[in-house]
C-alpha cells in the first residue's frame, strides 16, 4: 500500500474507472485543460481526451442536466461541481431529473452518474462558499450521498460510486484533499451504504462523517490521555445511512455525540439522534449531543470563522457533557 | 485591445430534405398517414377529457389539442433510434411517436399497465422502446436533458438527433439558454423546438418576453433560428426534416419556432377562452384547424373521400375505446410498488 | 369574526399590508392578470394597479433576484412562487443572497421579503410536484420559515411576515386553501416563533406544523372517542423554533408523535426528536415516534399516492405505539 | 396563423453624453481624476497582493489590475445616489465608487472597521453610503440583483440609475438571460456591464461561449448592445455616459461589452501565465495598460508632468499605507459578532 494524498486517492479511482468503462466520462468547470480547481483531474485530458474529461461553460445547471441526459441514454457521467456551494443552482435537475427518474418512469430509465465536488467550508472563504450540503441532499429519496474521510474510503469509495447504476452525490472536504493515508492499489471497493468504526473504545461513541472524522480522532486521542476511550462511527455514507453500526456502537457504549460540519436545524446530526433514540432508548445514559456549525452564515473574519466552525475542543466539551465530567 | 471574432459565415440550413416524395401516391400516402396521427392524437386527448371529467384521470393533465401538427409532422421525419424528450404537454408526441394508446391511457388512469407503471401520470410518460424521454413537469427543465442526449450520440459517433419540445415561455428560463449556448458551442445534434402557442398559462408571450421573434435568440448562440407556420403539417414537416439533415449530417442543433394555438385551458382547470384570451381570438385560431387543413387539401386532391374520412376517423376513435377499455380493466398498481423503483440495485 | 376561508385570510393579510406600506408588492407568476394560479391574489391588480401586482415571466431565480434587489435598496417585496416545487429553481436567491445579505454585508443591508406560495402535495400531482421544502428551508440561518395552518394563523403570521424586516419563507398549503375558519378582521397579527397549542391532553403530544395539523384534529378527535387525549403543538413556525412549547408539552405527557409531509431523512421531525431528547430525556416514556411521507417520490396513481403520505390513520398507530397500546 | 411582430424600431442610443465638458482646463482635470482613481485602484490592489502574501488577507482575492478604466470611467458619470453592484472581482470598482481604502482593506485583513464589519472579507465588500450593493460570490448570481435595483428606482419614479459588472463568462449562466429579459421587458434603469477579461478562470471565451460576440445576446432581449475598448478610459466614459442618460431618462437599459484584460492570476493561486494562456499574450495586452495609455495622452498634451505623476503617484501609495496601517491597527471583530447580523428584530 501506498502512502498517497486524498487528492490522488481520487484521482486514482477516476483514471481506473475511466479505463476499466468506456462509457465513463467527467464533464465540469475546469476540470480539463486547467487539469480541475482542485486538481483532483490531473493529467486525464492528456490520457483521455476532449470527449472523456470535458471542460464546461459556468452553467451548473446546464450541465447537470447534460449528464442527466447522456445518462438516460446509456452513458455514465460523473459531474464535478467545482464546489458544491455552486450546485446549488443545479440541484432541480439533482433532485428532479436524475433523483426521481427512475421512479417517475415506471423503473425504465435508471441514473448511473455521480456528482461529486468540494463541500463544505475551506479557509476564511465566507457566507457564499462555505455550506456544506449534505443534510439538504440526505432529504432526498432516489439519492446516494457519500462523504469519503480518508483517502482509502475516497477511492473506494468513488469507484463504488461510479459502478453504481443509481445517481450519487460524492461529497469531498476541499480541507482533505491534501491529507495523506495508505490507499491500496488497483482494485479497492469499499461498499456504499456501510458505516466504518474508524476508532474503538468503551466510553462513549463519535457519529461523524467527512472531515469531521480527522476531528473524532484528533479528539480520540486527546481523551486517550486523560483515559477515555471513544467509538468513533463514520458513517462515510449519509443516505442509506448504516443505523445498525451506530445502534451497535450506542448500545456497548451508552452514551453519544454526533459531529457534523453543516448547521444544526435539521441536519444530519438531528436524523443520527432520531435513530439513536429509536433504537437505543433504553441504552442511553444521557442525551445526545450535538456539535456543528454554529447557527450563522460563515464568517470571513478568523477568528469568527475559527469560532463558528465545529472542533476538537467542542467536541470534547460534548463528550464531557454526555459522560457527565466537569 | 479589439480583437476580430474568428467565427465562420453564418450557416444555413439545407433547403431541402433528402426524403424523397417522389410519385404522387407516396405523396397521398404520406398525407393520409399524417392525417392519421393528428386524428388519433385529437380523439385520444377528447377521451381522456372525458375521463378527466368523469375523475378516472386525476391530477395535472394538459392537452396538446390544436398543435398536433408539430408532432405529427416531426415524427413522421424522425428514425425509430431517435430521441424525443418533452413537457408536460406530452400525451400528443407521445402517441405521434408511436407509444401505445394503451399504454398511456393507462398511465393516464394511473394504472400498472400504464407506460411508466401508473407511477408518472399525465406529465411524464416514457417509452424506452420508441426512444421517448419524458414527459417533464418543471418548465425548462428537460432541454439540457436534449443537450445531453446529443451529448451522447456525439460520444458514441452516432448520428441520431434528439429533438426537444418546450413551449413559448420556456425559453426566458436559465436552463433554456444553458443548453443552446452548450449545444451549439458543442455542436450536438439535438433540435430545439419552440411550440409557440402564445400563451405560457394566462400569459400572453408579450408580456413574458422582451422580444417575442423567439426564433432571434438562436443567434445569440450563434444557432440557425426559424419560424414555422405550424398549423401546416406540411411546414413543420419541411422545416424539421432539414433541421434533422443537419443534426444527423453535421451534428448541428437548430432552433425552431412552430406558431401554433392551444385550442383548450391550459391545464383541465382553466377556461379555454374568456379570462386571459378572446372568445374570438380563440374561435379565430380554431379556423386553423391542423387536421382541417390537411383534410381540405386531401379533399381538393380528391384523395380522400368523405367516406374514406369517416372510416379513417372511425378507425382512431375506435383506437382510443380499446384504450379506454384496456386503462379501466387494468389494474392499479400493487401498494408494494410505491418502494420499487427508487433505486436500482444492480452496479454496473 | 368571520368564517372564511384560508384563501380569503391570506387575500385579506395581503390587502390589508399593501394597503397599509406603499413599499410592499406582490409579484410572481400569474399573480396579477389571471388573479394567482390559486388565486390568493384575486382582484388585488384591479385594486393596487401593476406596478404593486406584477406578473413575471416563468423565471422562478430571475424574479426571486429583483425582489432580493429591491429589498435592498428598500422595498418589501412579496415573492410568489406559484408552487414551491418551481422554487428550487430559485434557492440560489433565498440562500446565497436573502439569507446571508444582512451578515455578509456586517449588517448594512437588511431583506424585509417574503417568499410564499404553496409547499407540499396536494392530488395526484405526482413526483416532481409534490414536495414539501419546510426541512431544506429550515436548515438556513437568516431565515424564517413559516407554515401556517388555519385561516387565522394564516392570516396573522402573513402580517407578520410581511412586517419583518428579516426573509421569511411563508408555506402555504394547496390542500389548505379551502378550509375555513374564523378569522378576526382587520388587524390581526401572529407572532412569529409562537408555537400554538391547537388542542390539550395529557397523554401524548402531537407536534406538526401546516396540514399536517388538521389530520392531528383528525386523530384527536378518533381518539377522544377511545378516551385518549392529546396535546397538539402546532408549531407554525419552523425556524426559530418554539422548542419551550414542545418541552412543556412532552413534560406533561411524557411521549411524543412528530408529523409532517415531507420525507424522513433530516427532517423537520428529526429536529424536533433532537429538541424533546435534548429539554426531555429523563421525562419520556417511549421513544418519539414520526409519522412522515414514504420515503419514495410521490407516485401518480391515487392508491399509493394515498399510501405514501402521512394520515391520520398511520399517526394513530404511531400514538398507540407510543402510549403501547396494541 | 402567422403574426406580424407588434414591435417599436430598433432603440438607439443617444450619441452624446450631457456631461458638457467644455474648458480645455475641465478636461484634463478630468483626465487628472480618472488618472488618479485608476492609480488608487492598482497601489491598493499591489498592496493587498504584498498582504495576502504576508498571510494578512485570507481566502479568496481576485486582483483588478488591468481593468481599471472601467471602474473609473463608470464612476466618473455616476451621481451619488446611484448604485453599483458586482461580482467577487470588487475591490477597483469599491475604491472607485468612493469607498474608503480604509475600510476596504481592514475587511480584508478580517477586521472590525472593515466595510463589511470584518464578515464579508474580500469577495463581499458593501456600502450602502455610496450605493454600493457588494461583492457576490455567485457567478450571476447578482444580475438579478441589479434589475431588482432598477425596478425599485422605477417603482419609486427616481431618476437613479444601477449599474452591474461581471465578466464574460457569467454571460452562459442563467441567471443573466432572465434578469436582462426582465430589464428589457420592464424597462429598467439598469446598465449591464460584461467585463471581458476573455478568461473565465483558465477558459478562454472561445472555449465557453458559441458566440464569442458577447454584445449580440442584447438583441435576444431587444436590448442595446455595444462594444467598447475598455483600456482607454474614455472610451468607457463615452459609452457608459450615454447608457446612463437611456436609463436615466428613458428607463431603458443596456448591455455594455466592455473589452479588458485582466493583468493577473485569476486569483492568488492562479499563475498570470503559463498554463491557460501565453506569456506573450500576456505582455502583449500589459502594452495596453489603461493607465499608460491615459499618462501618455496627458504627457502628450503637457498637461502632466513627470513630477506631477511621481507626486500623484505618490499620493495614492501614502493613502495605501494609510489603510495598510488602519487595517492593521483595527482590532478583530469581537467574538460575540458571530452571532449579529443573522437577522435583525426590528419589525417595520
Ligand atoms: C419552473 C416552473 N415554473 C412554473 C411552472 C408552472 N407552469 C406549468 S406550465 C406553465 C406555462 C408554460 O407555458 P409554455 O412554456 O408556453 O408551454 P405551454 O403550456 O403553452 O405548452 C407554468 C407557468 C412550472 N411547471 N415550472
Ligand atoms: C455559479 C458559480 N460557478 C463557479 C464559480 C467559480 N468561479 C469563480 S470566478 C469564475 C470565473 C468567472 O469568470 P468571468 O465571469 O469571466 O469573471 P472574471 O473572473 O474573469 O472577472 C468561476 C468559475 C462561482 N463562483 N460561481
Ligand atoms: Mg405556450
Ligand atoms: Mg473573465
Amino acid at each position: 500500500m501506498a502512502l498517497i494524498t486524498y487528492r490522488d486517492a481520487l484521482t486514482q479511482a477516476l483514471r481506473e474507472e475511466l479505463t476499466r468503462d468506456e462509457s465513463v466520462f467527467l464533464m465540469g468547470e475546469e476540470v480539463a485543460q486547467y487539469n480541475g480547481a482542485y486538481k483532483v483531474s490531473k493529467g486525464l485530458l492528456d490520457e483521455f481526451g476532449p470527449m472523456r474529461i470535458v471542460d464546461t461553460p459556468i452553467t451548473e445547471l446546464g450541465f447537470a442536466g447534460i449528464g442527466v441526459g447522456s445518462a438516460m441514454v446509456g452513458l455514465r457521467p460523473i459531474i464535478e461541481f467545482m464546489t458544491w456551494n455552486f450546485a446549488l443552482l443545479a440541484l432541480d435537475q439533482v433532485v428532479n431529473a436524475a433523483a426521481k427518474m427512475l421512479y417517475m418512469s415506471g423503473g425504465q430509465f435508471s441514473m448511473p452518474m455521480v456528482f461529486r465536488g468540494p463541500n463544505g467550508s475551506a479557509l476564511q472563504l465566507s457566507a457564499q462558499h462555505s455550506q456544506a450540503w449534505e443534510s439538504w441532499l440526505a432529504h432526498i429519496p432516489g439519492l446516494k450521498v457519500i462523504t469519503p474521510a480518508t483517502p482509502a474510503d475516497a477511492k473506494g469509495l468513488l469507484k463504488s460510486a461510479i459502478r453504481d447504476d443509481n445517481p450519487v452525490v460524492f461529497l469531498e472536504g476541499e480541507m482533505l484533499y491534501n491529507t495523506k493515508g495508505e490507499v491500496p492499489e488497483g482494485e479497492h471497493v469499499v461498499p456504499i451504504g456501510k458505516a466504518d468504526l474508524k476508532r474503538e473504545g468503551g466510553d462513549c461513541t463519535i457519529v461523524a462523517h467527512g472531515k469531521m472524522v480527522l476531528v473524532a480522532l484528533q479528539v480520540a486521542d486527546a481523551l486517550a490521555k486523560e483515559n477515555i476511550a471513544v467509538d468513533i462511527v463514520d458513517l462515510r455514507t449519509i443516505r442509506p445511512m448504516d443505523v445498525e453500526a451506530i445502534a451497535t456502537s450506542v448500545q456497548k457504549t451508552n452514551r453519544a455525540v454526533v459531529l457534523e460540519e453543516g448547521w444544526e436545524m435539521c441536519g444530519v446530526g438531528a436524523q443520527v439522534v432520531d435513530f439513536i433514540q429509536r433504537e437505543c432508548f433504553d441504552d442511553l445514559d444521557a442525551p445526545v449531543v450535538r456539535v456543528h456549525q454554529a447557527d450563522t452564515p460563515m464568517p470571513y473574519a478568523k477568528n469568527l470563522e475559527k469560532a463558528a466552525k465545529p472542533d476538537a475542543a467542542k467536541a470534547i466539551a460534548a463528550i464531557k457533557k454526555v459522560m457527565y465530567l466537569g | 485591445m479589439r480583437r476580430e471574432s474568428t467565427r465562420k459565415p453564418k450557416q444555413e440550413m439545407p433547403t431541402k430534405t433528402d426524403n424523397a416524395e417522389k410519385s404522387a401516391a407516396d405523396q397521398a400516402a404520406l398525407r393520409k398517414e399524417l392525417l392519421r396521427s393528428m386524428l388519433l392524437q385529437r380523439r385520444f386527448e377528447e377521451r381522456a377529457a372525458e375521463a378527466y371529467a368523469l375523475g378516472k384521470i386525476g391530477g395535472f393533465c394538459h392537452l396538446y389539442i390544436g398543435q398536433e401538427a408539430i408532432s405529427a409532422g416531426t415524427m413522421s421525419v424522425l428514425r425509430p433510434d431517435d430521441y424525443v424528450v418533452t413537457s408536460y404537454r406530452d400525451h400528443g408526441q407521445a402517441i405521434a411517436r408511436g407509444m401505445s394508446p394503451r399504454s398511456v391511457m393507462a398511465e393516464l388512469f394511473g394504472r400498472v399497465d400504464g407506460c411508466s407503471g401508473g407511477k408518472g401520470g399525465s406529465m411524464h410518460l416514457f417509452d424506452k422502446k420508441v426512444g421517448f424521454l419524458g414527459g417533464h413537469g418543471i418548465v425548462g427543465g428537460h432541454i439540457p436533458l436534449a443537450a445531453g442526449v446529443g451529448w451522447a450520440i456525439k460520444y458514441r459517433k452516432g448520428d441520431q438527433v434528439c429533438v426537444c419540445f418546450f413551449g413559448e415561455a420556456a425559453v426566458n428560463i436559465g436552463a433554456f439558454h444553458e443548453a443552446l449556448n452548450m449545444a451549439a458551442l458543442w455542436n450536438l445534434p439535438a433540435i430545439f423546438v419552440i411550440e409557440n402557442n402564445r400563451y405560457g398559462m394566462g400569459t400572453a408571450i408579450s408580456r413574458s418576453t422582451a422580444n417575442e421573434d423567439v426564433k432571434t435568440r438562436a443567434a445569440a448562440y450563434r444557432m440557425i433560428g426559424e419560424s414555422i407556420d405550424a398549423q401546416d403539417v406540411f411546414a413543420v414537416r419541411d422545416a424539421m426534416g432539414r433541421a434533422v439533415e443537419l443534426a444527423r449530417k453535421e451534428g448541428k442543433p437548430t432552433l425552431l419556432e412552430m406558431r401554433t394555438y392551444r385550442f383548450m385551458g391550459h391545464s383541465m382547470s382553466d377556461a379555454a377562452s374568456g379570462t386571459y384570451r378572446s372568445r374570438e381570438e380563440l374561435e379565430e385560431s380554431m379556423k386553423r384547424d391542423p387536421i382541417v387543413i390537411l383534410h381540405d387539401i386531401m379533399r381538393a386532391n380528391n384523395e380522400l373521400s368523405d367516406g374514406e374520412f369517416a372510416k379513417l376517423d372511425e378507425e382512431q376513435k375506435a383506437i382510443c375505446q380499446d384504450a379506454w377499455d384496456f386503462a379501466e380493466a387494468s389494474p392499479e398498481p400493487p401498494l408494494d410498488h410505491l418502494y420499487t423503483d427508487v433505486l436500482v440495485d444492480t452496479t454496473s
